[in-house]
């Protein structure tokens, strides 16, 4: 009892946090709070993004401000945001739920969080300098006419790769050496699959893009002559390297979200997740799948025409997969008995907004519709159903889910409720619009577009501003929950994965003994309360 | 299953298909779809509605079981049991993954009959190259050796498009084409199409390619058969015209492609990049204070980025003309651009 | 280490053995190259391609341990060479 | 890069073994760890590798293939086979508890290591000369950056292989504790690899 008290007195000391550390729950506090930074800063760019388009003409920003503003919004949502802020949560969670008392490479670990604000600086700082302006797709040879700033964004994409890679690989060797004792692959939580896949993807399409970019840099410092088309250069070639980790990149944002959402629809429908393997497995074929489908982003480039087919047809069996998710997750609130916390909200929300994103996706796989509507709105609408629908949902869901875990304090749940309500008007206030924009003539990443375009963009721009209120209540909510929220017990949610078997916050070795596994992590309704009765199973197993 | 919910479903999934029959079909969709004017807009809107059926079908399954759950299945005040212990079903599981893969493969199929229709090569094609560059489009007429800054295509005639970029990838988009082709330097891609449709639609740049990228906006100009002709006649005459006669002057501002940057009405340009020039022959010495008419026409020819009129932006046009134009060329453009009053 | 289980599997007489062997294939590689030769250029890459992957393959199976160490870390290697054969093919002929 | 292997070898001997109750599938973390960075070390070069022969494919420049000298590179590969040899030595060294025979043979490991670099700095400097420079055309650019790549591997290599020969200096190694030896190891023959590749597909195809 002593040692916890001594280890209590370590947990509150806060200037850890800027210290390299490698206890993986404070670096993954570290990874959380640098994304949610990073957050607000991208979402002040789409503020000024929808501001600019808030009605027909060039009302603030000419096109060079404005490219800078959404390259560095795309950039800084992708790099700095969703990836760190899964990456966060599967630090701090992963560990605890296979009952591992860290990461397998606490060092590495902590160099793959540090890695991103230096990361973060260099994109932020090719802001200021000469600037990137290409679009985070970086398309040759407009990145090579490009100021200096482009070369600067390079290094810290570069480096962020590596911060992925590392974490990618501790979180691997994690789960395949430090599982405790019981605690075989079926028994793993689904999170922790999805983080497999989403590792496993990283480790095979990130090094992709580090050498597209090194390529892009040495054209630009070195002189070489890669994308110089008069002396035979490719352009195409550098969207065959940037796809192929930048298609990837949509499954590595989206599948720790979708493992998010396994974990929180069983907790509060009080029922076994419908269908455990399936969605283990589906992860695993999606990963497999993501990484052969990456040149459907090229229908309309002049890439051979015989490609385009079984790329096509790739990129729609990746519907399958993600279908079964969608069935298992409806499977598994259906018969239960819903409490609508806010975490739920988010993972109900998530299922309903990331399947139009689903649909429209078919839809884009189909070479003749996507000659129509690649590039234009169309396509942002699309991305964002799934990557602001889908991964920034699964985020604050797992935020609320987890929260009291990592604080050991309670959400307020009042605001928790409107901050989702606001959200989900505003997300599909903005993102349905963009798709009948897009068709009707809106090309993408435009400064100016056609007056009869107004109305619709007007609708997105408010729905814009709706999204902006929500965030300003989640973080007054967040910030306020964590100084002086109600204290949290141990399991508020009655789950069953391991997590949730120690104290909130947990000590600094996660279990005072390891918990032995003898039962799944979602036997809901085995037994009436087994939630409770398990608890005790577990610390006592050992 | 009891057969009363066995009937429900049946009726239920009636319901849906009929709905999704009327989306493919007859329920009007035109509001998100600008004019069909070319064969392919009619094949693409056909694949788009079938889709869009499917789509909805499947939307209303997963929404409405989301809905009905949320209602049905809310936990009751101050209730802590649990759901009941359901791990899956097999059968099921096999049925929501086989439907779609099913509906994916005949999606997959179709797409493919439709591709290879409005990309069946046609026969004597009128050929047209297309070059994008920063920020205009420019199109050359090979058998006529003409060069315009809009579009103009003969309709029902086989068109194809020969594609490419004088500097960054730019991306060639009718919307009432639907179908879109990158304009990449180096390379040449081949967009076949038909028009159907007279009349006058945008030509916009899908790829980002710079500051200018959302002003890259021409136009393409469908009229029958015998417009086509004198308007092709009357394009190959400008070449001739000598630069001393009004007609001349303008014939000059048009190969010259300056309209594809500036509106004139005079010259029936439209390009958004750079400022209008309808009476800048009158507005000319009010720009910059010390500078009359003449010298600020010649300036903001030969430097364009000595002075930047209010609300545009500085090198987006090329700086070369001196090298580009002859003494009496510049000569004759300066005086035709002072006549426009 | 498991490795040390196994020790047999790589006794420095091994080593020497697979040694020998790659420096002997790489020695038959840059005769093959030298332009005297009049064999046909099919045939000449064929055999450059199969002596390299064998000279990989042996490298692989016992300097780096992978025929006596756990089958999941030939696994973990095969798969991104896969997806890497996948992607070459599709980018030289795109 | 190389740090962070540095940091992932030496995270082991700091755990306790109850931190890493049920060693499942019998891996040992830090070789599964060094695995993992080598298969995302193959598509790294894989980006590379698959530019270079796009453009060796579609751009051909026959005039610099015959600059290249095969013969040179020959024995420059062999250099580097031998090196991953005396790697392997070193190894079966301290697994017999020999600390005086590991440092020796990556002592030899560093020189060979040394060798291939100079001859490849050699093999650039007579190619610059002979006028194939990073912006002669694209075949040169790929070709430069590609084995520029694989050099600064080997470099690191050396470095690596440095601190190993400190550490057993130190008497870190033992025939029970060898991890570090063998994840340099796994490291060099890696690198040795890429290069067995790359000779053919460069230098002889």
């Amino acid at each position: 009892m002593s040692t916890e008290s001594v280890e209590l007195k370590q947990e509150n000391n806060w200037k850890r946090y800027f210290t390299w550390n490698t206890d993986h729950k404070v670096i993954g506090v570290q990874y959380l709070v640098t994304a949610f930074a990073f957050f607000l800063i991208g979402g002040a760019l789409a503020m000024l993004i929808r501001t600019e388009l808030l009605q027909p003409g060039i009302d603030f920003m000419d096109g060079t401000i404005y490219n800078r503003v959404i390259t560095n919004h795309g950039s800084i949502m992708i790099f700095l945001w969703i990836i760190p802020v899964l990456a966060g949560f599967a630090n701090y969670m992963l560990p605890l739920m296979i009952g591992a008392r860290d990461m397998a490479f606490p060092n590495l670990n902590a160099l793959s969080f540090w890695l991103i604000p230096v990361g973060g600086l260099f994109v932020l700082l090719s802001f200021f300098i000469g600037a990137a302006e290409t679009g985070w797709t970086a398309y040759v040879p407009l990145s090579i006419q490009a100021p200096d700033g482009q070369t600067i964004w390079a290094i810290g994409v570069i480096l962020l790769g590596f911060s992925s890679i590392f974490g990618a690989i501790n979180f691997v060797t994690t789960t395949f050496t430090m599982r405790t004792e019981g605690m075989g692959f079926l028994e793993l939580p689904l999170f922790v699959w999805s983080m497999l896949a989403t590792s496993l993807l990283i480790l095979v399409a990130t090094p992709v893009l580090t050498a597209g970019l090194i390529l892009i840099a040495m054209d630009r410092v070195f002189g070489t002559i890669f994308f110089t088309v008069q002396a035979g250069g490719d352009p195409i070639l550098w969207q065959n390297v940037f796809w192929f980790y930048s298609h990837p990149a949509v499954y590595i944002m989206i599948l720790p979200g979708m493992g998010i959402i396994s974990e929180v629809l069983p907790v509060f429908s009080r029922k076994p997740i419908f269908g455990y393997i399936a969605i283990a497995l589906s992860s695993m074929a999606i990963s497999v799948l993501g990484l052969t489908v990456w040149a459907h982003h090229m229908f309309t480039s002049g890439m051979s025409p015989a490609l385009r087919v079984p790329f096509m047809i790739t990129s729609m069996i990746i519907a399958v997969p993600t279908g079964i998710k969608i069935f298992s997750w409806l499977g598994t609130i259906w018969g239960g008995k819903l409490r609508f916390t806010p975490s739920m909200l988010f993972s109900l929300g998530f299922i309903s907004m990331f399947l139009i994103g689903g649909i429209t996706g078919v839809f884009q796989a189909s070479v003749p519709f996507d000659l129509y509507v690649h590039d234009t709105y169309f396509i942002v609408g699309h991305l964002h159903f799934v990557l602001f629908g889908g991964s920034v949902f699964s985020v604050f869901s797992g935020f609320y889910y987890w929260f009291p875990k990592v604080t050991g304090r309670e959400m307020n749940e009042r605001l928790g409720k409107i901050q989702f309500a606001l959200m989900f008007i505003g997300a599909n206030l903005t993102y349905l619009p963009m798709f009948a924009s897009g068709m009707l003539g809106m090309p993408r990443r435009v400064v100016d577009y056609a007056p009869e375009l107004a109305s619709l963009n007007l609708l997105t721009t408010i729905g814009a501003y709706i999204l902006g209120t929500s965030v300003i209540v989640f973080f007054h909510n967040a910030a306020t929950s964590w100084l002086r929220g109600p204290k949290a017990t141990s399991n508020p949610w009655r789950a069953l994965t391991l997590e949730w078997m120690t104290t909130s916050p947990p000590p600094i070795h996660n279990f005072e003994e390891l918990p032995v596994v003898t039962s799944g992590p979602y036997e809901y309704g085995e037994t009436p309360g087994a939630s409770d009765t398990r608890q005790t199973l577990e610390v006592t197993g050992d | 299953m009891k057969p009363r919910n066995i009937i429900l479903l049946l009726i239920l999934a009636v319901i849906l298909i009929t709905i999704g029959v009327l989306v493919a079909t007859t329920i009007d969709v035109s509001a998100i779809l600008p004019i069909q004017a070319s064969e392919s807009a009619i094949y693409i809107d056909q694949l788009f509605r079938t889709m869009l059926g499917i789509a909805v079908v499947i939307f209303l399954i997963v929404e409405g079981g989301l809905i009905y759950a949320v209602f049905r299945f809310r936990r009751k005040r101050g209730e802590t049991g649990d759901g009941a212990p359901i791990h899956g079903n097999t059968l099921l599981e096999v049925i929501w993954t086989l439907i779609p893969a099913i509906i994916v493969i005949v999606i997959s199929i179709y797409s493919y009959q439709i591709l290879t229709e409005i990309e069946r090569p046609g026969v004597k094609p009128l050929v047209i190259e297309v070059i994008g560059k920063q920020f205009a489009w420019e199109f050359r007429y090979p058998d006529e050796e003409v060069t315009t800054t809009s579009l103009h295509l003969p309709i029902d005639r086989e068109i194809n498009l020969q594609i490419t970029s004088e500097d960054v990838i730019h991306s060639f988009w009718v919307p009432e084409f639907r179908i879109k082709r990158d304009a990449t330097p180096g390379q040449i891609s081949e967009l076949i199409l038909r028009p159907t449709e007279a009349g006058t639609y945008r030509i916009l740049c899908a790829e980002l390619c710079g500051p200018g990228h959302a002003a890259m906006v021409t136009e393409v100009v469908i009229e029958s058969k015998e417009e086509f002709d004198d308007w092709i006649e009357k394009q190959s005459n400008l070449a001739e015209l000598p630069s001393s006669s009004p007609e001349g002057r303008r014939a000059l501002f048009i190969t010259q492609a300056c309209g594809s940057c500036h509106t004139l009405d005079d010259a029936n340009a439209v390009g958004i990049v750079g400022p209008s020039l309808n009476e800048i022959g009158a507005i000319a010495e009010t720009r910059v204070p010390g500078l009359d008419a003449q010298n600020y026409i010649t300036q903001s020819i030969l430097q364009p980025n000595a002075y930047i009129v209010e609300g545009y932006t500085s090198n987006l046009m090329p700086n070369n003309y001196g090298e580009r134009l002859t003494a009496e060329e510049l000569q004759a453009l300066v005086e035709y651009l002072l006549e426009q009053k | 280490m498991e490795s040390k289980t196994t020790d047999k599997s790589h006794s420095n007489l091994i080593y020497t053995i697979i040694f020998i062997l790659l420096a002997v294939i790489t020695g038959v590689e840059v005769f093959l190259s030298s332009p005297i030769l009049q064999i046909s250029r099919g045939l000449r890459n064929t055999f450059f391609i199969l002596f390299s992957l064998g000279k990989a393959g042996l490298v692989a199976a016992f300097f780096m341990h992978l025929r006596s160490d756990s089958k999941f870390y030939t696994y973990i290697f095969l798969g991104p060479v896969i997806m890497l054969l996948i992607f070459a093919y599709v980018m030289v002929i795109s | 890069m190389e740090k962070a292997m540095e940091t992932m070898k030496a995270e082991g001997s700091h755990h306790e073994d109850h931190f890493r109750a049920g060693k499942a599938l019998g891996l040992d973390h830090r070789k599964l760890g060094m695995w993992l960075f080598l298969s995302s070390e193959v598509m790294f070069f894989g980006g590379l590798l698959s530019t270079f022969l796009f453009y060796k494919v579609n751009n051909p420049s026959p005039s610099e293939v015959a600059l290249l000298d095969v013969v040179l590179v020959g024995v420059n590969t062999f250099i580097l086979l031998t090196s991953s040899f005396t790697v392997v030595l070193g190894l079966t060294a301290i697994q017999r508890n020999n600390v005086q025979g590991v440092m020796r043979f990556l002592g030899i490991t560093m020189l060979l290591g040394a060798v291939f670099l100079a001859g490849q700095g050699y093999e650039f400097v007579k190619l610059y000369y002979e006028g194939m420079t990073l912006s002669s055309s694209v075949f040169a650019s790929a070709f430069f950056t590609l084995t520029g790549f694989h050099g600064l591997h080997v470099f690191i290599g050396l470095i690596w292989a440095g601190l190993t020969i400190f550490k057993a200096y130190q008497g870190q190694y033992s025939a029970e504790e060898y991890g570090g030896v063998e994840i340099f190891g796994l490291y060099w023959h890696f690198v040795d690899i890429v290069w067995i590749v790359l000779f053919t597909l460069i230098y002889l195809v």
